[in-house]
């Protein structure tokens, strides 16, 4: 099991060694990123089946807990371990011209991997910070290899600053913590919840709330979404919005489910994730281009996923877990799509009678997204609204009308834009790039997915509420990363 | 508005983190993974400065972490400010004709000061593990001495970008090695190989002067790069 | 003891703010610099000989060098202050 | 609470203080360069802030020497933390010049508000829509026809 270290290691190994591999052959290094990644796929399966349904911790340097980091294996770490390999493969960056391009992209998924593994706190911050840090490289850099553009430096730069001033509140954040117990370690937190119980804990969760709620499209601090995707290729539009959301997601929902289980925790994430849901619809539904339309229902559909990790236990981190899956199949397929269909709306019409295939993959995907009763999204939703309600209590009851307000405004704005796919072609639109693009083809395979697991609803949920019950509970957590309450130890 | 909603949420955290400092227990915290350490670093470890027990042994991770976000802010830099295409750096070869050396006072000084800080940063870098100081700030000063060669005399000196990417690589990949050695002798990565030694001599606390040997000359390469890429008038447009 | 630490921390605030108010930027990065070199004097008093050492090389020295550079850069490398700043590029 | 008069109360102000007028630096400046100063400084403050979570009073540096066995050390762990933050901090400030010099170089100015305008126009001719709010004739964009497509 000391192995799966790996899964960090080889990507900071490849991206090393890319650079001095891009000197003597430059095909070689295009190739050593996907190769690592492939390891990394086999690695998380041997070890999918090897873990079974419990789960293991690795005590990285022979230091036994809490001196030292520790990483923890579990379904849950594996399936967005999987998850990352995955992504990262389907928008490699084939065609760039610059090599340092694909070490940025090693160390975004080995930053990855670690925020995933990771069950100590500075730690999970020094994997942010790189994944923040690679971020801005490979937003800046991005429309370079192919367009002289430079929206997308502007772009990130503000994303720098935004992000950057998250990193230090998370830092903070870390600090009164650390202040107020002594200790790093998550399991280890978990045991002394009551010295976090108070005002000083509870503005600690809020720091890092905010602090990785950057990265995650949190409502107040998430005013660099549209710029940003915007500027950068819609693969990695995909990427960003598909899966680093997702990851500083984890990073927030380990903290509230391991250490702050507290009912005022809850009602931050409950209002944040309204406020969130309401102002990403307002502006989706008053978008005019297809980009700014899919960067805020990106937002709107996180705000969800904060509603639903606000339901405290496995139930919330059941719901959450389906959302954050099928907000990454069904986003990361729109990005995709929009490699080949974007701008203007007004543009696609006729795209129907054009090309009925992508006609029919939009429209599997914005039902999903709405939830229309067949489509996985309309399970999720009323999983979500049903738990809602048996949660009672004022705040849960006003989040309800607050979904169900947002899916009035959700159907006004994607009916319009089935209508303009199924309406007529006239002079304004645009004739579709024919050339192959495997992001189309990587789309196409997401709505697969998609209808696949339509057909498979309740397995697949029961699965993941096994998942979602093993990681939810703070007993598990302690008993495999603290076997002994010896401090000092060496194994 | 932008104004005061800014002021709004700045009067609130002052409230707040004002509280939070009053609940606070100042100059006596509870230093429980603090207190294990101290108790157990002479044995597991073994190096006279504890900080470096922290950031080599017990926290050996954070630092590989740490070093990457380096290579990745210079990587960025340098995708962002030179002209660059595969294989070819920018070699400031081409501008150098506008290039001065600079003045009497700052050539000679440099000449004089060049050697005496090369010293200095490797004296930090190897007694890291036993005085304050090592690998991170050891490797500042290299870095600073080599560029500050290059900024004062530009037309005498010029470092080889490929030299100082072999180097960060080869420091890079030497830290790994050394930590997936541990991992394949069926211990956990980066877990302090070699016996102890002699406690607070030089040759003392396995694996780690090693280790802080690796990180002095990546962070010194990492920086020196980042350093000449901002020096360098040329910004592709 | 404690007024040491006073005054550290009092100079370490002002230059602070010099660094938000100051009109001339050359003069904002020296007053970074002084805030980074207070910082050091504290992690000193706190007994952190090791941060003490990095702040002082990494947070006075290297900081100041790459702010200099962008000084330099950016067209900001120039005694006079207020009347040649340029309306759009003043601190508001 | 504590009584505020000590060395840790005084330090505990200067450090939030000091975040504080980062972070406000940060909000309301214009200026690029002024911005990332006050990021600089905002990051100064949480570090030693998280110095000042390891801080014993009467306590002695974490080195063993000869003749300290026995005295009360300082917490080595948040020491060890703020190394770490501190390199890490120089990274990104490297990283965010570097980005501001190619901004100044593309838009000619260093305002946030007016570089702000212009990237979201740029945008929205991008996409091949009138840009949200403005007035003014839209400025005249060098791309080439069919980028938004790539």
């Amino acid at each position: 099991m000391n192995s799966l270290v790996l899964l960090v290691v080889l990507p900071l190994f490849a991206a090393f060694i890319i650079p001095v591999v891009a000197k003597f052959s430059p095909k070689l290094s295009l190739f050593t990123g996907p190769v690592v990644l492939c390891i990394n796929l086999l690695l998380i399966m041997s070890a999918w089946i090897k873990v079974g349904s419990g789960s293991e911790a690795i005590f990285l340097g022979g230091f036994l807990p809490p001196v030292g980091i520790v990483f923890y294996i579990d379904h849950f770490s594996l399936l967005f371990s999987g998850l990352i390999a995955g992504m990262v493969l389907i928008v490699w960056p084939w065609d760039a011209k610059e090599s340092r391009l694909y070490s940025l992209y090693m160390l975004l998924s080995a930053a990855s991997f670690g925020l995933v593994l990771s069950a100590d706190l500075f730690n999970l911050y020094v994997f942010y910070e790189l994944l923040a840090v690679a971020t801005y490289g490979i937003i800046a850099a991005s429309p370079i290899s192919k367009v002289p553009n430079s929206s997308a430096t502007a772009a990130s730069l503000r994303y720098l600053f935004i992000s950057s001033a998250g990193s230090v509140m998370l830092l903070l954040g870390i600090a009164i913590i650390y202040t107020l117990t002594g200790t790093l370690n998550i399991a280890h937190l978990a045991t002394m919840t009551t010295s976090l119980d108070g005002f000083a804990g509870l503005s600690a969760f809020a720091l890092i709330a905010i602090g990785a709620g950057v990265k995650a499209e949190m409502f107040p601090v998430n005013s660099w979404v549209a710029e940003v995707y915007g500027t950068i290729p819609r693969q990695l539009s995909a990427l960003l919005a598909g899966l680093v959301s997702k990851l500083a997601v984890i990073l927030i929902i380990r903290m509230l489910l391991m250490v702050f289980q507290q009912q005022a925790a809850f009602d931050l994430l409950l209002v944040v994730g309204m406020l969130g849901v309401i102002s990403g619809e307002m502006v989706a539904w008053r978008a005019k281009d297809m980009i700014r339309m899919l960067s805020f229902s990106s937002i709107a559909q996180l705000g969800l996923i904060f509603i639903a990790f606000s339901i405290a236990g496995s139930k919330g981190l059941w719901i959450g877990m389906a959302l954050m899956l099928h907000h990454l199949l069904v986003k990361g397929g729109l990005f995709l799509m929009a490699d080949r269909f974007a701008g203007h709306m007004g543009k696609l019409k006729g795209l129907a009678k054009h090309s009925p295939m992508a006609a029919a993959v939009f429209l599997v995907f914005v039902l999903s997204l709405l939830g229309v009763p067949p489509f996985p999204g309309f399970w999720i939703k009323l999983l979500l609204i049903l738990n809602l309600a048996e949660q009672g209590g004022g705040l849960y009851h006003v989040a309800i009308a607050t979904i169900l307000l947002a899916t009035v405004i959700e159907t006004a704005y994607i009916f319009k834009f089935v209508r303009i796919l199924y309406q007529k072609a006239d002079a304004d639109s645009t004739p579709i790039n024919k050339n192959y693009s495997s992001s189309y083809t990587f789309a196409k395979l997401f709505a697969l997915i998609l209808l696949v697991s339509m057909l498979f609803v309740s397995p697949i949920s029961n699965h993941l509420k096994d998942i979602a019950n093993h990681s939810a509970s703070p007993h598990i957590y302690i008993n495999k990363i603290l076997p002994t309450k010896q401090l000092g130890d060496r194994s | 508005m932008t104004k005061y909603s800014a002021l709004l949420f700045i009067s609130g955290l002052v409230f707040l983190l004002m509280v939070i400092t009053g609940l606070l227990p100042m100059g006596h915290t509870p230093m429980l993974v603090g207190n294990a350490i101290l108790e157990g670093a002479k044995d597991q470890v073994g190096a006279a400065n504890v900080v470096t027990s922290v950031v080599l042994g017990y926290r050996g991770l954070d630092t590989l972490g740490e070093l990457s976000i380096l290579f990745a802010a210079a990587s960025v830099v340098g995708l962002v400010l030179t002209k660059s295409s595969f294989n070819k750096h920018a070699s400031n070869n081409d501008d150098k004709h506008d290039h001065h050396d600079s003045g009497f006072v700052a050539v000679n000084a440099i000449d004089l000061i060049f050697p005496l800080l090369l010293v200095v940063g490797m004296y930090i870098i190897t007694h890291g593990h036993l005085t304050p100081g090592g690998g991170f700030q050891g490797g500042v000063v290299l870095a600073v001495a080599f560029s500050m060669l290059v900024i004062v005399r530009p037309r005498r000196v010029s470092i080889n970008h490929g030299m100082v990417s072999i180097i960060e690589s080869f420091a890079g990949v030497s830290f790994i090695v050394i930590g997936v050695v541990a991992l394949f002798k069926g211990q956990s990565f980066l877990q302090p190989l070699l016996g102890h030694g002699e406690f607070a001599s030089l040759w003392s606390a396995g694996t780690l002067p090693l280790l802080y040997l690796a990180v002095g000359l990546k962070v010194g390469a990492e920086l020196a790069g980042l350093l000449l890429a901002l020096n360098t008038d040329e910004v592709a447009s | 003891m404690i007024w040491v630490v006073a005054v550290v921390v009092f100079i370490m605030l002002a230059a602070a703010l010099a660094v938000l108010f100051l009109p001339n930027m050359i003069a904002a990065v020296v007053a970074s610099a002084v805030v980074s070199l207070s910082l050091t004097v504290i992690f000193a008093i706190v007994k952190a000989p090791d941060v003490a050492m990095t702040e002082a090389a990494i947070g006075a020295g290297l900081s100041s060098l790459i702010l200099a550079i962008g000084l330099k850069r950016l067209g900001y490398w120039k005694t006079d202050s207020i009347d040649k700043v340029k309306a759009g590029e003043r601190h508001d | 609470m504590n009584s505020f008069f000590t060395i840790e109360g005084i330090l505990y102000f200067g450090a939030i203080s000091l975040s504080i007028i980062g972070l406000f630096g940060l909000l309301v400046s214009k200026n690029l360069f002024r911005m990332l100063l006050s990021l600089v400084l905002f990051e100064a403050g949480a570090n030693l802030v998280l110095v000042l979570s390891g801080f014993i009073r009467n306590g002695i540096a974490p080195i063993f020497l000869d003749g300290n066995s026995g005295a009360v050390m300082n917490d080595p762990v948040p020491q060890a933390l703020v190394l770490t933050a501190i390199v890490i901090g120089v990274g990104v400030q490297a990283l965010a010049l570097s980005l501001i010099f190619r901004v100044k170089k593309h838009y000619g100015s260093m305002d946030m508000r007016t570089i702000r305008s212009k990237l979201e126009r740029e945008i929205a001719t991008q996409a091949g829509v009138t840009p949200p709010g403005s007035n003014e004739a839209p400025a005249p964009v060098k791309l080439v026809k069919g980028e938004a497509h790539e």
